[in-house]
């Protein structure tokens, strides 16, 4: 196949995106990421729920759907398990993934159709205008919450790692670099994907992930994740993630070698290490783990869903007019 | 006179006429026309044993109830009934409508507190399986009680544990949705062929998958379990060996969602469900509207509103289908009318959704799903071609692609499956200009737009044969006009009418929008019309509003098909009076 | 012509005569008829600052679209500019369609990529937010581009950058579905009386916060956010101090249900939705069908199908309501006629919801929620009563309850909520039995029950007065029947061929189920009727089908209100006809 | 209030169930427990959705409402949030709950309004005849998955402690004592309780609970959760749950006072711990935790809307006319 560049990605239709929306970033980190995909653009399937995040597959020149709020992974599911030959994949938001769509997101986890979903977390509902959404803080001030929200938000990774996710990961729309690393990972898993992306409404949230962007504050807040090494962090990397008593813990001035610091390992069978980690950071985004917290292979659905069609098929021809005729025929003269 | 008056209840029923009721129509008929299959065969088979199987399967016919006794198959008696594998697992039984239930344990169960023998308790089953019968046949149940007291009356603890057993039997019927329709086989002798018995909802079935291979497209259906749709989703499970794909979703959304999403990826797309999943659906199937995709739905209806009746039959839910969605989203409806109509009618409803690539409902209904009949079994080489072609090229006047540039004869757009190099698209539910399928706010190309979709709906008349009407004696004033399971029950009553010396034309819908092209001449044609329908007047209305005439609608919402004799009587009635 | 062919675009825009097109009407209307409000006011106010808005606000009439940059509303400013507290949150614009926007930072953001100087970049937000307007009023836009490259013709990065910000402010509207509607304001002198501007979410949310008053019923919301119902939820959630209860729920299924949990506890039960979202409320509607307990549903209709033209209007949701549930399933339907009516059209939906103990929908559309006119402030004493009975003692004959035991005369059945001691019963969606409201399978009492519920719904029409019809000389031959947000623009045209001499009547529906009780002698009283829709005919379609009357449907989908002049030509047309 | 008996919440309805199925036992025991709850009938509400246990209702003399399919933690938050004075329970099951309900209840669990979820859990859809359901083994074979089901079943503990549950718990139809005992401490609870209830059902799937019910596997299976006791079981008690570098495991022979023993501690702030004890188990049953996995207290939904509505309501007395009038009127005369 020819080799393709990140504008092959690129379409005739005019981004609408507020200007400074954290969603520019993010298009553009993804169709500079796509041409290592490898796979001809005519493979390739974008569906989209409803959002302005959802706009997302009509800037992508590949196949696509802008479907209907929250039915983006059902759909997705169905492509996938029809046709396993396609990469396909799932933009969603905050509110068409978790609140409308959570129950579709939650079974597309557990279930591991071969789908990539990139979430785009701005917490908040950005087309309708503000409303609060199900990754909001407590006592959020919005159109409908006047007098502050009152749900206790989803942490999405806790949720997914509960829902069975095989693969489950964080970054952050202005960090390009680390976003197509994530995306390099995603992509190479065999299964459902779920990865979270932080990402600026600079019109109805703004500054909701400034703290782990300003250089001010970024490196004390942020833990990033990579399979086979010590978490520490921090300016001078003398903090560190470590286990005390069973639970993980963020100490400062850990010296080197310290015994107690968690080597991350993504690959862990048992979920319970990654939740732990996702438990770090609270809404306050505080301790925040960024990069890939779990990613285990697990047979998935559309490939074990052909196998049986094939296995079945190995029983030789199938044959309609025996089928019609079953076993019990009689006969007019 | 009721069951329980048989002597004494036999392992093998056999219903005289005019006893159960599902049982004694049928019966009737075969008594009264002849049909060749063995004149007084059991339409219900109990079978307390592999044996009892074995003896007895011989002079079933196909579609007969059959019960067997769980309890008693076990891979030993299996053998030794003569059995090469467990005949309740190896589809041997497909033809008939099985109900397993390890009677032995769950009637012991039942009877847990009576203190009886362990001997009685067993006994017992038979009153277990006469209960769930009763519940199958919708058949009052005092009168069995009474009978068992009395015939029990010396043994009191007897008779409250046998009495207690065939509730707990009905109780069975009732929690697992156990269903048992008996078709009113449409008489007059068969023309020859080779003939086979079934019902609705496997006939359908196959009907998708002879379609899947008459189209090349292999078949997909995205379902959720609900009676009394759920045997669909059953028999394809069992074909996978034709490229059929089931997928039990998580809902009814997810459903009709995975469907389209297989669609858009060229496969053929089917969903099927009942009344309460079809209006989960209803947000979906806009969109596949708007994304103007081929999609099945089809929905066998049943008792409502709500929850309703999930056992009983009902065509309640002919407006829910026609106008179940937000904005003009017009979708196409065929209805079965027969449990083997529902094969062809499954061709036919293919047949449009890849012709004009649009999503079609396909209306069938407890009755017919679980009632059989014989079917002349189709050759495969006289079934249509359902061939289609994808776009593979580009159509625009700049080697651009358009997907929504329309073919002229049928207002369909190109069908282009990912994959396919050069046509990559972007398609959504917003409303979209004319051609390019790009997002448009212009407020005429949105009237445009409405008033294509519309006219490509409406287009699918041009390619329907004209209404077959069944007029014998050519001189009949009222015409019977009808849709879906009520062909039976309505064709019974008028050849009933025609006996008795009435004249009286019969016409029946399988396509519900768009209608016949000449269904308003037709309707003109006859002084009175007669709209008989389980439901309110559903389809009546539809026809009033299309055609300004003043049908007569003549409903009941009994959850049970017409009687024949009943509606022979107002059909009668209103010949007489015009 | 076109706004950018005014001198220099200030930052007030007045629109003349036949300029922006939502506008221009509404200006016409000031022109030809006189009403109470200052002639010339500005429809539409950017305000840049604080001081801007100070100047201007005065001569803005209620209901004025007014833009401001809350780049500039530090706290600083506010008070230097002489507010107490910031006007943009301390809730003093109210009586404007406010649209905040950050207009310098953005345009900012927007010309990132140009090499001009800051300030070049912080004129051009004058662009950005005429962009916006264009988009809010749906103008073309090339000619304000063209505009733009010849006015900065000697200055091509000044031009790129004027456009581009001109076209990211379009963007922005389109993006954050941000909305403009001049509802056409009826003329003649208003009656005396204390007015106030209202547009009709707003109006909507006071009606249904006022008859949570009348009844005594607290009211709980339960909802889920969607353009153009949105702003109905953040209405009511500001008035908790009334014993409001917002719910924000996690989709449009949990809104209604936990609606319809509300009710069974006792409360005033509502949901708000628009079409999509109603869609998916079905099922839960049909229980709520099924267990008889009073919910309001409100769908704000937008263009359709699926997501269709989310800021755009449209009436094509009426069959939807009608019919969009699983089995015979009838809930009563009422339609709000202009902004302000739509307060006497939540109270009258809750009148129904209560005393019939059913479901009812309320329709109102984009054009009513955004669109705004004088209201003449009802005095609470002069608003109905709304009281409600709750059951407190049993019913039955020997002492028991029978939740299913109806009011001879409305067919209502008791509502009795937890927490009364002696009426604990269990309700569901499997059909009940009459009066006890056990599960009943039996035939003939679901057939009761399906006509009982029909009979109670029509039975409403005995509570309606008669249809009001305009026929001020009452020699018309022809009578323009609509309902919902029509009614502006029909009374508009009526008036238009009246003044042209041609006699016409007009009459407009509330109840569209059930009909008001006279409707088709009204209909038949006429020669021809006309039914103008922003749909394909679906009034059109329930009138013939009642009334067997070929009535005229006249149809645009544009997902813009009829324009009065254009509908003036096509009644001419029937009445020189007739 | 005159003192209840468990006949009192028996109602005059023929219980329909099939004989033998596990639903007997559990309403058996909810009535028996419900006069402990010194509540008055009236006052208590059970709601449910569709299926053999959401039959439930009909079978309690309380008010009750057998609702649609997967919606009744949806319904049930309305009633609690409207009526805060009730106690609200809703009985529903494993399809019912996981799969067309589930996003009615993770959000029903992070919202956390006061109710009572009792999910009777039969690895199967038993009122349709017998199809698998989200928590049946992976490969059953069913009336719809002919070749063996494929998708990965849910944990629904892990689930609901993912979706930021604060009360969880497991227990058994046939073990009465444990079963009220839960009911005891999930009522005590304020805010979403889940009880997952192992329930047979022995026409569509029996005997899918045995290991936990036959005496000779029952007590090596079975992992007794009991607040502030360290975690030993086995016949001997021999058997314990230890921590072993962060991950929960489970060793034989451990000796008295070995201090790797897990003490159970249900009220721990971070969930990782009732994750990682709810990852002990897998659908094969062996080392299933039973009892309460967590219980910590957060403000409930419904108290705190109605806090909103009282604090709005101090402001004085809601004045209509004045709504209506709004603050710029002009008057014709
Ligand atoms: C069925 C339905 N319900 C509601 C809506 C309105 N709606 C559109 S997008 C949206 C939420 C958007 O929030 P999110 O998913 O976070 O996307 P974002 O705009 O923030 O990127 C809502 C409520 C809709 N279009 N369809
Ligand atoms: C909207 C809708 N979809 C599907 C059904 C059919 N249905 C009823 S119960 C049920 C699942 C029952 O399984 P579960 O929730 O585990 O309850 P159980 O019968 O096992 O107690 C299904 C699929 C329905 N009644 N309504
Ligand atoms: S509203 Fe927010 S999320 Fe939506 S485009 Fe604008 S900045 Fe981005
Ligand atoms: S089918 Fe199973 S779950 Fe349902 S009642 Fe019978 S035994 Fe119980
Ligand atoms: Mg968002
Ligand atoms: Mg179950």
């Amino acid at each position: 196949m020819p080799v393709l560049k990140a504008k092959d990605f690129k379409t005739d239709q005019e981004v609408r995106w507020c200007p400074g929306c954290g969603d520019y970033a993010i298009l553009a980190a993804v169709q500079g990421f796509m041409p290592e995909l490898g796979v001809p653009k005519e493979d390739i399937v974008f569906i989209s729920g409803i959002g302005c995040s959802s706009r997302f597959p009509y800037y992508m020149n590949t196949y696509g759907m802008h479907s209907i709020h929250g039915r983006a992974p059902a759909i997705a599911t169905g492509l996938a398990s029809a046709r396993p030959d396609l990469s396909v994949w799932v933009v969603t938001g905050d509110g068409d993934a978790l609140s409308i769509g959570g129950n579709h997101l939650m079974h597309a986890l557990r279930r591991n159709a071969n789908l990539k979903i990139l979430l785009f977390d701005n917490r908040i509902y950005g087309l309708t205008k503000g409303q609060y959404s199900p990754t909001s803080e407590v006592g959020k001030i919005t159109k409908s919450t006047p007098m502050g929200s009152l749900d206790n938000p989803f942490n999405p990774i806790s949720l997914a790692i509960g829902a069975e996710a095989s693969f489950v990961a964080r970054t952050l729309d202005s960090d390009r670099k680390h976003l197509q690393g994530v995306l390099r990972e995603a992509a190479a898993h065999q299964g459902t994907a779920l990865v979270q992306v932080y990402q600026n409404c600079n019109i109805f949230n703004d500054g909701a992930f400034d703290l782990l962007k300003d250089n001010d504050t970024r490196d004390d807040w942020t833990i990033r994740l990579e399979h086979g090494s010590p978490i520490r962090f921090g300016a001078d990397g003398s903090t560190a993630v470590i286990r005390d008593g069973g639970s993980l813990q963020v100490a400062d001035d850990v010296p080197e070698g310290d015994p107690r610091v968690v080597v991350h390992d993504a690959h862990a069978d048992d979920p319970s290490y990654a939740f732990a980690l996702s438990r770090l950071s609270g809404t306050d985004l505080r301790y925040t783990p960024m990069g890939v917290f779990r990613s285990v292979e697990r047979p998935t659905y559309d490939r074990m869903l052909n196998d049986q069609v094939d296995q079945a098929r190995s029983g030789g021809e199938a044959d309609l007019a025996g089928l019609l005729a079953g076993n019990d025929t009689w006969t007019v003269y | 006179n009721d069951l329980s008056t048989l002597p004494n209840f036999p392992a093998e029923i056999r219903a005289p006429a005019g006893t159960v009721l599902g049982v004694s129509s049928f019966q009737l008929h075969f008594a009264d026309h002849d049909i060749m299959t063995p004149g007084d065969a059991p339409d219900v088979l109990v079978a307390m044993n592999p044996a009892a199987l074995k003896a007895n399967q011989g002079d079933l016919p196909a579609g007969a109830t059959v019960i067997v006794n769980t309890d008693e198959f076990t891979t030993r008696s299996v053998t030794k009934a003569g059995y090469a594998s467990n005949p309740i697992e190896d589809g041997s039984l497909s033809a008939f409508q099985v109900q397993a239930v390890p009677l032995t344990s769950t009637t012991v169960r039942a009877l847990a507190e009576f203190d009886i023998s362990k001997k009685d308790a067993e006994r017992a089953k038979n009153m277990f399986a006469l209960g769930l019968l009763s519940w199958m046949y919708n058949r009052p149940t005092e009168g069995t009680i009474t009978f068992l007291e009395k015939k029990f009356a010396r043994k009191p603890e007897i008779a409250a544990a046998n009495v207690a057993a065939f509730r707990a039997g009905y109780n069975y019927g009732d929690t697992t949705e156990a269903f048992a329709v008996s078709y009113e086989v449409k008489p007059a002798p068969l023309p020859p062929g080779t003939y086979r018995n079934i019902s609705g909802n496997p006939a359908l079935a196959y009907g998708l998958v002879a379609a899947s291979q008459l189209s090349g497209l292999p078949l997909f259906l995205g379902a959720y379990p609900i009676t009394p749709a759920s045997d669909i989703l059953h028999e394809l499970a069992k074909h996978k060996r034709f490229g059929v794909r089931t997928f039990q979703a998580e809902d009814e959304i997810a459903g009709v969602g995975a469907a389209l999403g297989a669609s858009f990826g060229g496969a053929l797309g089917v969903t099927t469900s009942s009344g309460p999943g079809i209006s989960l659906k209803s947000e979906t199937i806009g969109l596949a509207v708007s994304l103007e995709l081929p999609l099945v739905i089809c929905d066998i209806q049943r008792g409502g509103p709500s929850t309703g009746l999930p056992t009983k039959t009902e065509q309640s839910d002919l407006l829910q289908v026609m106008f179940g969605r937000n904005g003009e989203a017009p979708v196409p409806v065929v209805a079965a009318k027969s449990p083997s109509d529902c094969f062809d009618t499954a061709i036919e409803a293919v047949r449009i959704a890849v012709t004009y690539r649009t999503p079609v409902f396909l209306l069938s209904d407890g009755y017919l799903a679980n009632g059989s009949e014989p079917w002349q079994v189709p050759s495969v080489a006289d079934l249509p071609s359902l061939k289609v072609d994808f776009a593979t090229e580009p159509n625009g006047p700049d080697g651009e692609f358009l997907p929504y540039l329309r073919d002229p004869e049928t207002l369909a757009r190109p069908w282009a499956v990912p994959g396919t190099a050069g046509l990559e698209h972007r398609i959504g539910g917003i409303e979209k200009a004319d051609k390019t399928g790009s997002i448009s706010y212009d407020p005429d190309n949105h009237d445009f737009m409405v008033r294509t979709r519309q006219a490509k709906v409406d287009g699918i008349a041009r390619s329907l044969p004209p209404l077959e009407v069944d007029d014998p004696t050519g001189d009949a004033r009222v015409l019977a006009l009808g849709w879906g399971s009520t062909y039976g029950p309505i064709g019974a009553a008028c050849r009933r009418v025609r006996r008795a010396g009435l004249p009286i034309a019969q016409a029946h819908l399988r396509h519900v929008n768009p209608f016949p092209a000449d269904l308003g001449d037709v309707l003109r044609r006859y002084e009175r019309v007669i709209v008989p329908e389980m439901n309110l007047g559903q389809l009546a209305m539809l026809l009033r509003a299309k055609y300004l005439v003043d049908v007569i609608s003549y409903n009941q919402v009994r959850g049970l098909p017409f009687r024949a004799a009943e509606l022979a009587e107002v059909f009668k009635g209103v010949i007489t009076d015009v």
